[in-house]
């Protein structure tokens, strides 16, 4: 473990800059999210979660993959792939870390059909995380055995008082440390010992920190899908995509066509299942309700997801749908409404 | 405050057990202290989770959309703001009024829970609404705040404290003006900036678009049933916002179709998780529509039609506008 | 070598919806009057002015139009008596909520030229055209993607 | 007086009165309604045409504009609305402006008004107007 | 996908002389669809049309591209090319790249780009085109004139001598309407009554005319070709098939003191009364409010002394539904109440006249047997003061803005009258301006002044003062500049035209559109002058704004010609370029029919499968037959279901981006 005075960071920051592009959280214009650090931008490492997650830095919104033209009455396909950067996130939550490993399992897991664009980004970005001094109290990232004092990533950070902790945690992490360790001291684990108390502390206070998920499991799916509870909890969603949009954890994508006037991009973007049209194929849309819709998400999340991949719920405890559901409806309200479908 | 919610309680349950009504539409209490979250009632029993508070800021005259299919009636509770969408809604032939059976409720202003942690306020735990004043209990540590500071932005420009349309009303005593000025101000600053500082102003707005939807679904008077912008067949449809232009089409397009049916509830701002002022765009036309055809409030009466189905021989050139010549 | 490559005088491009009745006609009659303006304007024919939708516009900016300009019956005139007083309208309406993003408020028109005017429709294109030459390349309301 | 300067007159003329000339239409209407128009030596409509034309000089040296008595019977039965009374009124002004120099004193008014409160102020206003050529 | 033949044409040196055809047709080969390719020295020749045909059928095209001269030119003969060839006539685009390029530009390399983008964009255009066919639907033979005056007579008459059936409703218990109540007609003087009399009768008399009189037309549903009609047909009181029009009952009525509408209130009539000798029908009408049988229960001696039975109290409305193919709207006018404007003191002084009031005091069976009294002492006057424009040409708030035309000739004509009558007596016209424009009409009016001596004077009156018995007209003389007083005896004021308010009921049924003055609307001020925006509905006479009446008479046998080329067709054939709804997308917010200047869409209430949802939906559906294509409800529905067939939102937008694609 090493350490840093936190007067000495943006000399760090620069530092790491010039080994690779560093993105952190910024506020620019009103809005705090991940964007290119330089020396003169507004730093909100205080602001627990960005709005947006950092998720679409290794899948995007949008992304070309793949553009046609005509020349005549031929048609030509155009390589428009091109090469990622090196890049570094900075002051990722323990969280949105952990999201990044649930992406993983859809986007790489399978061998045979991994997804080459996200493939790259990640083997280019380093994720330094940083431990949540101050949890909200929508935060309930413990439910998913997700600890905030100990944040994961590549490397992890502690900022106490004045002090910036370091701690590789990977290959790629100490390959980063090896080059930019001059800057830093030696320190002790145990130097953060009482913080990360400190933080577990304000955990086991938050409101949702006894979510229990137990019995959300493949052999309770029928009952958790065929449950009465959904009518009344979906009955005032608005369809819209916010909760979708802003989770660290939603995967799903659509694939487009535009034409330019001079050619066809297909572009793979973001798509919710919360949307009509979210499933809609040439015979129409299996899903044809709200309710439909709305069970997919959260039956997705907490029991078809884990059951494919190991127990491995779909959700970080993040919050941020608690926080932004223009309807507040979340993810908890759903578990607790369901809780007791199915349980033997 | 608590006894309006007692009295809303009582009406709800009088109405739900007489059967005059088969469920009610009102807001329902969550776990958070500032969750007040939208909910249809549908026993006596169920209605010991209602609330009405502080934080009841949705307008649920959105939820009584073709409800006219299902073949019963609904209690629903509106604020005065939310009457005006209410009568918009029923002039667009979206509601069926016998469907309905709406209770106008006293309003003093909703609360931004997004000013308060802008206001660097984190793990809030309860918040006692204390007339003025605020008490807030967090995670760490206790704080106050005085109400009238975090508003809600549609709050600051309250349209009145009468209801439009309703049935019968309770607890219209609580109501009291909130508006603070001129609801054109910011509209105003804007138009007396140059174009480039405009432009410059909405592209850094815009861009923070991640295409939710979430104004757009909120919004009572987008109605449709399918969005052009959900419509493969229009040609304008887009999942995500690929460039500047799709963020600026998308909103111009969406204030332009319910110019004229805008009842400035001002719910578009609210549910906006990115934080654009996207009333700022409906407004705008508001001010227009003020200024060239004559005061017009959608959602003022049921039969008003929309300026913009309508017309005057001598109305103004856009040309006019366009050249810098008229209003600006 | 700069000084070699010769500066391309810049071509604003223009599209232009007539209706059919009368701005139409009146287009043709300035061209067989043989009324000359400038090449980059694009006429698209459509029944009544108050066919364009703002789509079409921002349609028309998206896919690298520098200028759009909407020509109907005067009011009064429309073949279907009220078409021109709504386009009047939702064009006021649109073109200030341009204005109000930023756009630059010359590069929307909206001109009644009637069936006679031959010489007006030819006189509002020059001077469209020479408005738009001045004010440059529309990069506010362009869609990159369609530029390249 | 300077043509611009006449122009300026006329221009103001229109901005106090808010009235059009351009709307008249020579019926003689205002003239014919006029119950002073046989001590003027321009008739109501003649002076709406004059200013519609420009000509404010010899209006500004014109007998109608003290014989004019504020009665409003023109504006009332104009069939264009185009107000004559206020156009008068306005020249009047004008007149009044370039004096600068009252005959009735500002002291002397509240004494005349306790002759009567019910007088109306318009009336008051007119007259003052009028009498401190 | 489409099979798409564009066709370029030299049209000599027109076209070619500017744009490289060669360059043109070839990358017209190049764009999406297009398979054949080629040019012509004139597309529009025989040959042309021949080349076309052949590559229809050699290439299997499903659509043609041609690049040419303007569509307002030729778009009619490649349509008709089209069909000929096998393909639908709507499968045809023009690029026109003569009067929109090579007319108008010198320079060839630039009017070949723009040809070649022109006619990229009729491409684009084309592959999204889709077959239309235009709607047909049948035509109910029969007509409905709304108004029973000389305009309504006259349509009807024309309609009626071509062989169709023709219903006229009138308000009143007769027809014959202002003109009947007329004494002379200008410029000629003749009898007004001698030339309409027997077009009344012509009327009633025809095999193909049916009188609805003393009716009201209460609901109207249906467009052009079968508007369904209900009419209310008011209680007379008295049975048309029984009464023979002995007029028994008009003399033994007690009642005498009701006011005749038909002089104006000058004259009294009994309670049951026809409104004059001349009436048609003449069958008598009991004036419910007059008669004492209804006031008290008491009298009905007019039930007891007709002979064949005719009276009947018990009577009541009926209403009457009939199909018709067109209506006529032949509303008429009413002078403007000169109430209002005080200086005339009109309803103070009872020598104050209005002109009708006027006209039937000099008529011979009018209220004084044609003698020109003062009606405040019945002594002859000496001196008549004429009043013009009472009312007309005045600002919105104070009258009305219009002239009303008619005034200046008929008050030439009364003071004609009067002179020829009574040479001796003095009389004098104020006016504004006098205007004649009319076959022989200046001529009148110049008679009137120097034949007759009437004393025209430029300027207003003021106002009317009762000086002793006689009226003190104060006014201005213009011309002099100078004040003036005349002492008159009589005053007549030419009041103006004015459309009755309770027209735009009607209007409101028959979503007929009318201006702010309650005038009709015409479909084109200038070419469409006696036909409603409305499909199937016509404007005849003085609804549609202010006539004399040989322009009464020309309009009605315009109006006739019009309805007479609807009635003449078996079947209509729409414009198929109109506006469709996507029942499936609508969400019936009214937002379209808001703005339908035609009132084409109607709301129904329907089950709509929506993949298999099914539910009852309020949608909007177009009526084909009264859709004229304009677009406005287009660009009025915000979820984009309403779009118009062939200029649909996707065939737009192609355009816009072929042309942009540069």
């Amino acid at each position: 473990m090493l350490k840093l005075p936190v007067s000495k960071m943006d000399e760090l920051f620069s530092l790491i800059n010039s080994e690779r592009t560093l993105y952190m959280p910024l506020e620019k214009n009103s809005e705090i999210c991940f964007d290119k650090w330089s020396s003169d931008a507004s730093i909100r490492l205080d602001k627990l979660n960005t709005v947006k997650s950092p998720k679409d830095f290794f899948f995007p919104a949008s992304e070309n993959i793949a553009a046609f033209k005509t020349k005549g009455k031929e048609i030509i396909m155009d390589d428009i792939r091109s090469e990622i950067e090196p890049f570094a996130l900075f002051g990722v939550r323990a969280c949105d870390a952990e999201s990044f490993n649930l992406l993983d399992l859809i986007f790489l897991n399978d061998k045979d059909f991994v997804d080459t664009f996200y493939e790259s980004r990640r083997q280019n970005g380093i994720i330094i995380t940083t431990a949540c001094n101050e949890p909200e109290e929508t935060c309930f990232c413990n439910v998913f055995n997700i600890d905030a004092a100990n944040p994961g990533g590549d490397i992890s950070t502690w900022i106490i008082d004045d002090t910036l902790y370091w701690n590789s945690l990977t290959k790629k992490g100490s390959g980063l440390t090896e080059k930019i360790k001059k800057m830093f001291e030696q320190a002790d684990e145990s130097e953060i010992a009482d913080h990360q108390a400190k933080i577990s502390g304000v955990i086991n206070k938050l409101p949702f920190k006894d979510l229990s998920l137990d019995g959300f499991t493949g052999e309770a799916l029928i009952e958790k899908f065929s449950s009465n509870q959904w009518e009344e909890i979906c009955h005032t969603c608005l369809s819209c995509g916010t909760c979708t949009f802003i989770c660290p954890t939603c995967h799903c994508y659509d694939i487009q066509d535009f034409d330019t006037g001079k050619e066809i991009h297909r572009i793979k973007c973001w798509d919710s299942c919360m949307y009509y049209d979210f499933t809609l194929m040439a015979h129409g849309n299996p899903r044809t309700s709200l309710l439909e819709r709305f069970r997919q998400r959260y039956m997705h999340k907490l029991v078809y997801f884990p059951e494919n991949n190991d127990g491995a719920y779909a959700c970080v405890g993040c919050g941020r749908c608690v926080q932004k559901c223009p309807i507040s409806m979340n993810i908890v309200k759903v578990a607790k409404a369901l809780k007791y479908e199915g349980m033997k | 405050m608590q006894r309006v919610e007692g009295e809303i309680k009582q009406k709800a349950h009088e109405l739900l057990k007489s059967g005059v009504v088969s469920s009610v539409l009102a807001w329902k209490k969550g776990d958070l202290v500032y969750d007040a979250a939208p909910a249809f009632f549908k026993s006596p029993n169920a209605l010991e989770d209602m609330v009405y508070n502080g934080f009841c800021c949705s307008n649920l005259s959105k939820y009584l959309i073709e409800k006219d299919s299902e073949n019963e009636k609904v209690l629903v509770f509106l604020k005065p703001c939310d009457t005006y969408s209410l009568n918009q809604l029923l002039s667009n032939h979206r509601v069926i009024k016998d469907k309905i059976y709406a209770v106008g409720i006293g309003c003093d202003g909703k609360i931004d829970i997004e000013k308060l942690r802008a206001k660097g306020v984190k793990g809030i735990l309860e918040i006692e609404e204390d007339g003025e004043s605020l008490k807030i209990q967090t995670l760490y540590g206790d704080e106050t705040c005085v109400r009238r500071d975090i508003l809600l932005e549609k709050c600051l420009n309250c349209k009145g404290k009468d209801h439009m349309v309703y049935d019968e009303l309770i607890g219209s005593e609580l109501s009291e003006e909130t508006a603070l000025g001129d609801k054109f101000s910011q509209v105003d600053e804007l138009e007396k900036m140059s174009s480039d500082d405009r432009f410059e102003f909405w592209r850094c707005e815009l861009s923070k678009c991640i295409r939710c939807n979430a104004c757009r679904n909120v919004c009572p008077s987008c109605t449709c049933r399918k969005c052009v912008f959900d419509n493969p067949h229009s040609g304008v449809n887009a999942k995500v916002n690929v460039t500047d232009f799709e963020e600026n089409m998308f909103h111009i397009i969406r204030a332009f179709h319910v110019a004229g049916r805008c009842s400035d509830c001002g719910e578009c701002t609210r549910v906006c998780p990115q934080g654009i002022p996207l009333q700022l765009l409906n407004r705008k036309f508001i001010k227009d529509i003020n200024n060239f055809y004559g005061d017009f409030q959608a959602g003022e009466t049921v039969e008003s039609r929309s300026p913009l189905f309508d017309y005057n021989f001598e109305d103004i050139e856009p040309n006019v506008i366009s050249k810098g010549r008229g209003i600006n | 070598m700069q000084d070699l490559v010769k500066e391309k005088p810049f071509k604003p491009l223009v599209v232009s919806f007539c209706c059919n009745w009368c701005s139409y006609a009146g287009a043709d009659l300035a061209g067989s009057s043989r009324l000359e303006y400038p090449a980059e304007v694009k006429i698209i024919r459509i029944p009544c002015s108050c066919r364009v939708d703002p789509l079409f516009v921002l349609r028309a900016f998206q896919r690298g139009a520098d200028g759009v300009i909407i020509n109907g019956c005067h009011p009064g005139d429309c073949h279907y008596s009220t078409g021109n007083y709504y386009t009047r309208r939702r064009m006021a309406m649109l073109f200030s909520m341009l204005d109000f993003i930023g756009i630059e408020k010359e590069r929307t028109r909206l001109e009644w030229v009637s069936a006679a005017e031959g010489a007006r429709f030819a006189s509002v294109m020059n001077e469209f055209v020479g408005e738009l030459r001045e004010m440059g390349e529309n990069k506010r309301l362009g869609d990159i993607r369609c530029k390249e | 007086m300077s043509a611009s300067a006449l122009n300026d007159i006329r221009e103001e003329v229109l901005r106090i009165s808010g009235a059009n000339p351009k709307k008249c239409m020579s019926c003689g209407k205002c003239s014919a309604s006029c119950p002073a128009s046989f001590e003027m030596d321009i008739l109501p409509h003649h002076f709406v045409k004059n200013i519609r034309d420009g000509n404010i000089e010899n209006l500004l040296k014109s007998k109608t504009l003290w014989k004019c008595l504020s009665c409003f019977a023109c504006v009332e039965r104009c069939p264009r609305a185009v107000e004559p009374a206020n156009l008068v009124e306005a020249v009047r002004l004008a007149v009044i402006r370039k004096k600068g120099e009252n005959y009735l004193k500002v002291d002397d008014i509240p004494e005349f008004i306790e002759l009567d409160n019910e007088i109306p102020q318009q009336l008051i206003v007119s007259a003052f107007r009028k009498y401190s050529k | 996908m489409q099979r798409i033949g564009a066709f370029v044409c030299w049209c000599g040196s027109n076209i070619a002389g500017t744009v490289d055809i060669d360059a043109v047709t070839k990358s017209a080969a190049d764009e999406p669809g297009v398979v054949y390719s080629a040019e012509y020295q004139y597309m529009c020749s025989e040959g042309g049309q021949l080349a076309i045909r052949r590559a229809v059928e050699e290439h299997g095209l499903t659509g043609i591209a041609v690049c040419a001269c303007s569509p307002r030119m030729h778009e009619t003969t490649f349509r008709k090319t089209a069909a000929a060839a096998g393909l639908n006539p709507y499968m045809v685009e023009i690029a026109n790249i003569r009067e929109h390029c090579s007319w108008i530009h010198k320079n060839r390399e630039s009017a070949t780009e723009k040809a070649t983008i022109l006619m990229r964009a009729a491409i684009a255009k084309l592959n999204l085109n889709k077959p239309l066919f235009p709607g047909e639907s049948g035509v109910v033979k029969r007509a409905l004139v709304i108004g029973g005056g000389i305009a309504g007579i006259q349509t009807a008459l024309d309609i009626a001598d071509a062989g169709y059936e023709v219903d006229i409703v009138e308000k009143s218990p007769t027809i014959g309407g202002r003109m009947a109540q007329l004494d002379k007609t200008f410029p000629t003087l003749d009898c007004s009554a001698c030339i309409l009399t027997p077009k009344m009768v012509d009327a009633a008399q025809h095999d193909n005319i049916s009188l609805y009189t003393y009716s009201e037309v209460d609901e109207v549903s249906g467009y052009v070709g079968s508007f369904s009609v209900k009419i209310r047909q008011k209680a007379r009181s008295v049975n048309r098939e029984l009464c023979n029009g002995c007029g028994d009952c008009i003399t033994k009525c007690p009642v005498k003191k009701a006011n005749s509408e038909f002089d104006e209130g000058l004259s009294k009539r009994s309670a049951i009364y026809v409104p004059f000798a001349q009436a048609v029908p003449n069958i008598p009408v009991v004036d419910r409010e007059n008669c004492t049988r209804f006031k008290t229960g008491k009298c009905g001696l007019c039930e007891k002394i007709c002979g064949t039975k005719a009276i009947d109290f018990e009577q009541q409305d009926e209403i009457i539904e009939r199909e018709y193919g067109v209506i006529i709207v032949a509303t008429g006018f009413k002078p403007l109440s000169p109430e209002r404007y005080g200086e005339y003191l009109y309803g103070q002084s009872p020598d104050v006249l209005t002109s009708l009031e006027f006209e039937r005091m000099m008529n011979a069976a009018g209220p004084t047997g044609g003698v020109l009294k003062r009606l405040s002492n019945n002594e002859k006057p000496k001196s008549i003061v004429f009043i013009q424009c009472v009312g007309s040409r005045a600002d919105a708030k104070k009258g009305k803005t219009y002239c009303s035309k008619i005034c200046c000739m008929y008050t030439a004509k009364h003071a004609m009258l009067v002179k020829e009558k009574y040479p001796d007596i003095d009389v004098h016209v104020f006016y504004i301006d006098v205007r004649t424009p009319g076959k022989n009409f200046d001529e009148f009016y110049r008679r009137a002044a120097e034949q007759y001596d009437v004393n025209y004077i430029k300027g207003m009156v003021g106002k009317l003062a009762d000086e002793d018995g006689r009226l003190r007209v104060i006014a201005s003389d213009l011309l002099d500049g100078k004040q003036i007083t005349i002492d008159a005896d009589l005053v007549v004021l030419a009041t103006a035209v004015e459309a009755s308010p309770d027209v735009r009921a009607l209007g409101t049924m028959l979503t007929a559109s009318m201006d702010q003055n309650n005038f009709f609307t015409e479909a084109h001020p200038k070419l469409r002058p006696v036909e409603s925006p409305t499909a199937g509905i016509f404007l005849s006479g003085v609804c549609q704004g202010p006539k004399d009446i040989p322009e009464t008479v020309a309009q009605a046998g315009a109006a006739a010609v019009k309805a007479l080329g609807i009635l003449s067709k078996n079947k209509l054939i729409g414009n198929p370029c109109i506006a469709e709804s996507n029942e499936l997308l609508c969400n019936g917010c009214s937002c379209c029919e808001n703005v339908c200047p035609y009132g084409a869409i109607e709301y129904t209430e329907k089950e709509i499968n929506d993949h298999g949802n099914r539910n009852n939906r309020r949608v909007a559906q177009v009526n084909e037959a009264i859709c004229q294509g304009c677009g406005a409800c287009t660009v009025a529905c915000p979820s984009g279901s309403m779009d118009l067939k062939g200029f649909t939102n996707r065939q737009i937008m192609a355009e816009v981006d072929a042309i942009c694609r540069t």
